[in-house]
């Protein structure tokens, strides 16, 4: 009998344990807080990116809580990291929509970007913004309520193709793109836009999602001999290869890049044959002093060392969330995905204190504004080459 | 189950669960799956049809490495044809839920036939590479097969619907995943009291004397792919109505390694290392958040800085299965139940 | 057909399968020694690679002592991992121990995640920039180079099997361990031995790779592209490795000049399918003798 | 006995995986430039005995708990296998273990490393001492580059002995050499094997099931069941005892060979100790 | 009953339970067997003996279907089974043990020799993963017959449950023939059955050896060194050397032989070898 009681106690403890273990057993209490929660991919191939966001946007919920929060109620970032796979995305979305009230959300690729769609219709509570910049998500009748900090895959194309139809009309170009979602997003799209500009798309390169060593693709490219070569699908590597391999060919080509591509530390470490990569930017970089830029002098205030552009992309999106919610919650509305989607497209001409270096309008899911910066191997910096692009729809 | 009689004693000698405390403990079990949909919130729901899902695709992973010795690295390549074939009929053809679920374990069944092939020539770890080999090129048709495909892009999945019901949130899909995955957890462990899964065991252990023991090596080999990949198939049929959007990125590689590190980590060779194995290594990343979590006040980046750590515990997990508890979680139940039933006599 | 423009291509092949041919000496050796696949040797490679980014740019050394360092390094974490980890294993399926390599490559890119980061980042230049022609053909230097150093080590490897005993106590610790024991073969040290000059040898092909490539925690891939190679040349074979290597390594470069990148793995993998098919136990490999 | 022992084994008592006990107390001994027969059924632990005397017992999770085991005047229960064999103590395994994968004379180069440290040379790929394998052993001079795995049975067992040639050892403990072999040549090996011993004065060890020819080589035998000895003695003497004469020879009493077709049903088992 | 296929030859008359009819294999130049013609009589044991690599196992390899004769006939009961496959014989009739112990490591000994039956049961595998009706049913009836038939008798009852990997050498060659019983031989291969067996135990398995052919009537074929068994329980002994049969016939005959005493037997006796071997030192 003792032992009974024994092994009934053992079991009540054990019981007891795992309810502590397992916080989806208990309530959670609601506070008067706005939480944007974040599936982000702090581990796996896109953390570099990942861990900046995060950075980002805490920055701006930081700024923003110790300006008095929006309305009147602080902001709270509520992340978990994805390790950028889709199905964990998904459970961090269901964890922390379980756990907190959210109406604000940051996804991390495109993959997810359609997977939760379907759970976006279906809620309409959630307004989402994220990592992805895929053309297909830059359609506001499927994806109602989400939206992008910048121009999608196909827009950046178009605000390079327009730099390049201007600075040198009829020019030979080479797209090299990776074999995934990511890097075949905008290639279709942008060639047949290219052919509407006069220029000329001499060839395509494909390179496998792993590839290490391009001489072969860098062969290709020699024959094709164009003036322009755009990247894209890439984060860094093999891109320094290529470019080096090339100017070792003695190419003239011009190499360029999509926003992915464009972080100045990592083209920093790259050294010598970085010089001249040119690329679009939707955003201004960290170390940027021009004077109407007030945020940046603060970010630099909060973080002493250069921040990277998913810094930039991640307190961007926070920073449009933020906005939405206010202009919401002024209007004395609910939040909910179709009163912040409507706040968000009501944002026009927009200072986001010199982030982008013009003020922005969300008409549709994106905000389709660039520009051309290159890098510049002897200060290690990247520097603006174009004017701000705004594209007309 | 039945309770034997007189006349049928072999019958109880063989049941599933030949104790009477065995099957109070599968009564206690059942009920608690079917009360969990009304007590859990829709996060553990959420990770519930995970477990489930996983539980599905590592019994048939079992079922082809564990039981009949042929290692399998394209597990997740047979969840994704799953996955497509639901996508497809549902999308394309419009046919009832349930009926995409079964043709997705048959289309992934066939699949895994012709991935079998090799088999009775190719032995061992070169076996393992083919199919590795098998996934690649399957990923590049779903890349590549645009129209039925929708290349990389994907293909977005209806929600299912059952008898006009319309099953959107993990509660509606619990109801159908959990139960679909307990007949296939039955299924594989009926097998295994049946000639065919003893000439499984006879293939693994020795499969040129298993022939000359009157079977036939081919035709059993390719039937544990068939039913491994449909088990597979089946998982990823479920996977797409979960997820509802199936891309070529949906099922990576590390997807198949997931699902060896399951069944080696559970106990390759048992049908309940299959259920504890894929439950362990689906729900350790969700724990070790809360780690994570706990640790947040005392490291204020935690989040960030300790996130390497689930790729650590991941490795960390399978090594050390593998050197202190080779025969896998299945041996700790064995021990405790063993403990248990002597305890408090001996330890 | 441009002719000169094949030829490059092809020496670009040749260059990229030398480098494939020494990861994949890496997993030959190991294989002959103690009957393991040990799937961490790409990120054995990527381990080389940090070391030498390490070495050089928080320890400010110089390249020419960084090198042997970082090769040094890789033979340590062998002989650590095998005494830790591949020798508690001994006797276990083939499948265990091949699990085993895969979490150990999880801990090592976590690790290199948690010190290093993310990041991709380029390795210091030690090669120099100036192209290489033969004849016409340009050929890129640092593909040059690795196929130098490769082709040298994989001589080298070729002759010591062929004059040295060495590769007879590899090849019988291989076989059966207690045989070798009791034929005076040290069969712990021959284990050893085996497993860092293997690390070595995949820490030096990390160096070549991730000078071309740069360095990050996912340049691991790069062993799967030698694991084709091993199992296509035979997985006990150092000539298997080298023909593998080459095939593969020119298989891939044509593929993707013609047919284009996207076709490169999916090319490469139905090769090792119909190749196993022919070939069972690979095109050097020696075949198992079954008996009832 | 006056004669000098080359091995001494004490009072060992053998565990396997800390569980299972297998030898209990066994002691024997080998005097130098003896042949030495070790009989007993299945499962008596006779081949746990060879491997405790040279060190591979520990490769299958044994130990030895207690006793000692002295060879050439010297303990070995430290040293490792590969050790011993160097010193001159070569195991031909049960079931010859040879390296299937190696041709035929590969096979004798990996048993030159049990040279090490002893020969000069021991380095060299292929020491003179081949040709005296190949002198015992002709057929394998002729299939020496040919893959071992492929060699008949008998083959195997010439290069299982040979690769104990190359290593030119003091005692060779030799398993079950007759285990699948024909009779004509069974006589053969062990014609060999009294060779070798008469002509180059090694000891040897043998654990045989065919006792009638291990003892036709032996000087001395012991017999043993469930872990320790239960008789010995020269071998003239263990052919005249009555009970070694009916279950390990197959006499029936004094009348000679008892046929297997009167053999009753339910026979009970002789027990040698009570 | 008979799964084998009808031959387009015509049969022969049903004189033999077994009939290899001029044989022949080679691998490359190598001759493994050269026009080997003998037959196993219905009810007897037949001893197949010869040096090592004469061929008896490649011989045993051809009737099992293991490896696939290039010239020659085999026939059970008057059926042409050379083309067929393994598996196509063992449902025939044809069982056997092998030389180095061929059990199933992850088999407990009632699975190992219930795997015995494979060849003549039903379950498909739908059935099999319902486990209902007919499934059930052959699998008990199954279970019922090994124990009443072969677990009894080879006294094998008290490890029925027990992993075959834990059991002694002896014991597990014991299950290898219950292995082999279960799966209902018309002809029953044993590969050297007492190899590695002192006296007492091949005493017992020449009692089972024996038992098995007078109680279930069931034809043997063995290959076996230890002379004194074969010659003491087989009623036919087939003498093969290079690949060739160079005797048969009644055990007394063929130790009479002297080309067989050549080639296979030697001396055949210990105390002759003994004399010999203690002239070896002085004669060197």
């Amino acid at each position: 009998m003792t032992s009974l009681n024994r092994r009934q106690i053992m079991g009540l403890a054990a019981g007891a344990g795992l309810a502590s273990a397992f916080p989806g057993f208990t309530a959670y209490a609601q506070e008067k807080e706005i939480v944007i929660g974040g599936s982000i991919p702090l581990t796996g191939v896109f953390a570099f990116a990942g861990v900046a966001i995060e950075a980002g946007m805490s920055d701006y919920v930081k700024l923003t809580n110790e300006a008095g929060g929006i309305a009147g109620r602080k902001l709270r970032l509520a992340y978990e990291d994805t390790a950028y796979k889709v199905d964990t995305s998904v459970a961090v979305f269901n964890k922390l929509t379980t756990q907190n009230d959210i109406h604000l959300y940051y996804g991390d690729s495109t993959g997810f970007a359609k997977t939760i769609n379907e759970e976006l219709n279906r809620r309409g509570t959630i307004l989402m913004a994220g990592a992805s910049f895929g053309s297909e998500l830059n359609n506001p009748e499927k994806y109602p309520f989400q939206f992008m900090a910048g121009p999608d895959y196909v827009e950046m194309f178009a605000i390079l193709l327009e730099y390049i139809a201007k600075a040198q009309p009829g020019a030979k170009l080479v797209f090299v793109n990776s074999d995934t979602e990511f890097g075949r997003d905008p290639i279709e799209a942008s060639v047949k836009r290219a052919k509407e500009m006069g220029l000329d798309v001499v060839a395509q390169i494909v390179t496998p999602p792993t590839a290490v060593d391009v001489s072969t693709e860098v062969l290709k490219l020699r024959r094709a001999n164009p003036d322009f070569t755009i990247f894209h699908g890439y984060v860094l590597a093999p891109l320094p290869e290529f470019m080096s391999q090339a100017k070792q060919l003695g190419l003239k080509t011009k190499f360029m890049g999509t926003f992915w591509s464009m972080d100045n530390s990592l083209w920093a470490n790259v050294g010598a044959p970085a010089d001249g990569f040119m690329g679009v930017m939707p955003y201004r970089y960290y170390y940027d002093t021009s004077p109407d830029a007030p945020i940046l002098e603060k970010i630099r205030k909060l973080r002493p060392t250069y921040q990277a552009t998913g810094y930039m992309q991640g307190f961007l999106t926070a920073m449009l969330m933020g906005e939405a919610a206010k202009r919401t919650l002024e209007a004395g509305k609910e939040l909910n995905g179709k009163t912040l989607k409507a706040a968000l497209n009501s944002i026009k001409d927009f200072d986001t204190g010199g982030i982008i270096g013009v003020p922005i309008s969300v008409p549709g899911n994106s905000v389709p504004v660039g520009r051309i910066y290159q890098f510049n191997a002897a200060d290690k910096q990247m520097k603006p080459a174009s004017d701000w692009i705004s594209l007309k729809k | 189950m039945r309770i034997a009689t007189a006349k049928e004693t072999y019958i109880a000698d063989e049941g599933l669960l030949v104790t009477s405390t065995q099957r109070a403990w599968m009564g206690v079990l059942l009920a608690m799956l079917v009360l969990a949909p009304f007590v859990l919130n829709q996060y553990w729901l959420y990770l519930a049809c995970l477990v489930a899902i996983n539980v599905a695709s590592a019994t048939g992973l079992n079922i082809l490495t564990g039981f009949t010795g042929l290692v399998s690295l394209g597990q997740a390549a047979f969840m994704a044809v799953g996955a497509y074939t639901v996508a497809f009929f549902e999308g394309q053809v419009g046919t009832p839920f349930l009926l995409n679920i079964l043709a997705a374990g048959l289309v992934s069944a066939l699949v895994g036939v012709l991935v079998g092939i090799p088999s009775l020539r190719v032995k061992g770890l070169y076996l393992a590479i083919a199919t590795i080999a098998a996934s690649v090129i399957l990923h590049f048709v779903f890349t590549h097969w645009v129209s039925v495909t929708g290349g990389v892009r994907g293909i977005n999945v209806a929600p299912a619907r059952l008898f006009g019901l319309e099953l959107a949130s993990p509660f509606a899909l619990y109801f159908v995943i959990v139960p679909i995955t307990c007949l296939m957890v039955l299924g594989a462990a009926n097998l295994f009291r049946t000639r065919i899964g003893r000439a499984f065991i006879a293939i693994r252990d020795r499969d040129i004397s298993a022939e000359v023991l009157g079977i036939p090596l081919l035709k059993y080999k390719l039937m544990s792919f068939a039913l491994s990949s449909f088990y597979a198939g089946v998982a990823g049929g479920m996977w797409a109505y979960f997820f509802r959007v199936v891309t070529p990125e949906s099922f990576p590689f590390a997807t198949s390694i997931f699902f060896l590190a399951a069944v080696i980590v559970g106990g390759l060779g048992t049908i309940i290392g299959s259920v504890l194995g894929a439950a362990f290594m689906t729900l350790v990343p969700e724990l070790l958040k809360y780690v994570v979590d706990w640790l947040a006040p005392i490291f204020p980046n935690a989040g960030a800085a300790l996130s390497p750590v689930r790729t650590i515990v991941f490795g960390a997990l399978i090594i050390l299965f593998l050197v202190f508890e080779p025969h896998g979680l299945a041996e700790m139940v064995r021990r405790a139940r063993r403990f248990f039933h002597l305890w408090p006599f001996r330890t | 057909m441009d002719w000169l423009f094949f030829t490059e291509v092809t020496l670009a092949g040749l260059g990229s399968g030398a480098l494939l041919s020494l990861t994949a000496l890496s997993f030959v050796l190991i294989y002959k020694a103690t009957r393991v696949i040990n799937l961490a040797v790409g990120e054995i490679l990527m381990l080389g690679g940090y070391l030498f980014f390490a070495f050089v740019t928080a320890f400010g050394l110089a390249t020419w002592l960084a090198i042997p360092l970082a090769i040094a390094g890789g033979a340590l974490f062998g002989f650590v991992v095998e005494r830790t980890l591949i020798r508690p294993m001994l006797g276990e399926s083939s499948i265990s121990v091949l699990m085993l390599t895969v979490g150990l490559g999880s801990v090592l890119i976590g690790a290199t995640e948690l010190i290093w980061n993310t990041d991709p980042r380029a390795l210091p230049d030690f090669m120099g920039q100036a192209p290489v022609f033969i004849g016409e053909a340009y050929v890129s230097r640092k593909i040059a180079i690795g196929f130098v150093v490769s082709a040298l080590v994989i001589a080298l490897f070729l002759l010591l099997f062929r004059f040295w005993r060495g590769g007879v106590a590899l090849r019988a610790t291989a076989t059966d361990q207690a045989a070798a024991y009791s034929c005076g073969i040290n069969v712990p040290a021959v284990f050893s031995l085996a497993w860092m000059v293997a690390c070595a040898t995949a820490a030096g092909a990390g160096l070549l790779v991730g000078a071309i490539g740069g360095i990050s925690p996912t340049m691991g891939v790069f062993g799967l592209s030698a694991l084709v190679v091993v199992i296509i040349g035979g997985l006990d074979s150092v000539l298997g490795a080298l023909v593998g290597g080459i095939l593969i390594g020119l298989v891939e470069a044509w593929a993707g000049t013609f047919l284009g990148g996207e076709y490169k793995l999916v090319t490469t993998f139905s090769i090792l399918i119909a190749a196993l098919m022919i070939r069972p136990y690979g095109l050097f490999g020696t075949v198992e003798i079954e008996r009832l | 006995m006056t004669a000098h022992a080359i091995l001494d084994i004490s009072n060992i008592e053998v565990v396997y995986n800390k569980t299972i006990q297998v030898l209990r107390g066994l002691s024997l001994k080998v005097e130098a430039g003896k042949v030495v027969a070790l009989l007993g059924s299945n499962g008596a632990g006779k081949s746990t005995t060879l491997k405790a005397v040279s060190g591979l017992l520990a490769l299958e999770d044994g130990d030895v708990t207690s006793g000692a085991i002295t060879f050439d005047g010297a303990p070995s229960g430290a040293l490792k296998p590969h050790d011993l064999v160097r010193r001159g103590l070569f195991h031909v395994m049960e079931g010859r273990r040879i390296f299937e994968d190696l041709t035929v004379e590969e096979n004798l180069v990996a048993a030159t490393y049990a040279l090490t440290g002893r020969k000069a040379s021991s380095g060299k790929t292929r020491p003179t001492n081949f040709e005296a394998v190949y002198e015992y052993f002709p057929r394998l001079h002729e299939r020496r580059n040919g893959r071992a795995g492929y060699l008949s049975g008998g083959e195997q067992q010439m290069l299982a002995i040979g690769r104990a040639l190359v290593a030119e050892p003091k005692l060779i403990l030799l398993d079950e050499p007759s285990l699948g072999l024909s009779p004509k040549l069974v006589e053969e090996i062990f014609t060999i094997i009294a060779r070798i011993n008469r002509e180059r004065g090694v000891s040897m060890l043998l654990v045989e099931q065919n006792a009638a020819v291990a003892l036709a080589v032996s000087h001395y035998g012991y017999i043993m069941e469930t872990g320790k000895i239960v008789l010995d003695g020269p071998t003239e003497r263990l052919m005249a005892d009555e009970d070694v004469r009916e279950f390990y020879l197959g006499m029936a009493g004094e009348a000679g060979a008892k046929s297997y077709r009167d053999i009753k049903h339910y026979k009970r088992r002789k027990r040698w100790l009570s | 009953m008979n799964a084998a296929p009808a031959s387009a030859a015509t049969p022969a008359p049903i004189a033999a339970h077994l009939a290899v009819d001029g044989l022949g294999l080679w691998f490359g130049g190598l001759r493994a067997l050269t026009d080997v013609s003998f037959e196993v009589k219905k009810g007897s044991i037949t001893a197949l003996i010869g040096p090592n690599g004469a061929g008896k196992t490649s011989l045993f390899n051809c009737i099992s279907g293991f490896y696939r004769p290039r010239a020659g006939a085999i026939r059970l009961d008057g059926v042409d089974i050379t083309r067929t496959h393994p598996p196509e014989r063992a449902k025939a009739g044809l069982a056997r043990t092998f030389q180095n112990i061929a059990l199933f490591k992850g088999m407990t000994v009632l699975d190992n020799i219930k795997l015995g039956r494979h060849a003549h049961m039903k379950t498909n595998l739908l059935q099999a993963l319902t486990y209902w009706g007919a499934a059930r049913a052959e699998e008990m009836e199954l279970r019922a017959e090994v124990e009443r038939q072969i677990i009894d008798f080879l006294e094998i009852d008290h490890i029925r449950n027990k992993p075959v990997a834990s059991l002694s050498y002896g014991l597990q060659k014991r299950v290898e023939l219950a292995r082999a019983l279960a799966m209902r031989p018309r002809l029953l291969m044993l590969d050297e059955p007492v190899a590695g067996m002192n006296r007492e135990e091949t005493e017992d398995m020449a009692r089972f050896i024996l038992d098995v052919k007078e109680e279930w009537g069931i034809s043997i074929l063995m290959v076996e060194h230890d002379m004194a068994m074969v010659m003491d329980i087989s009623d036919h002994v087939v003498v093969l050397n290079f690949g060739k049969v160079i005797a048969q016939g009644l055990p007394a005959e063929v130790q009479g032989n002297p080309e067989v005493a050549a080639a296979y037997l030697g001396s055949g006796d210990p105390a002759e070898l003994m004399r010999r071997l203690s002239g070896v030192g002085e004669a060197a």
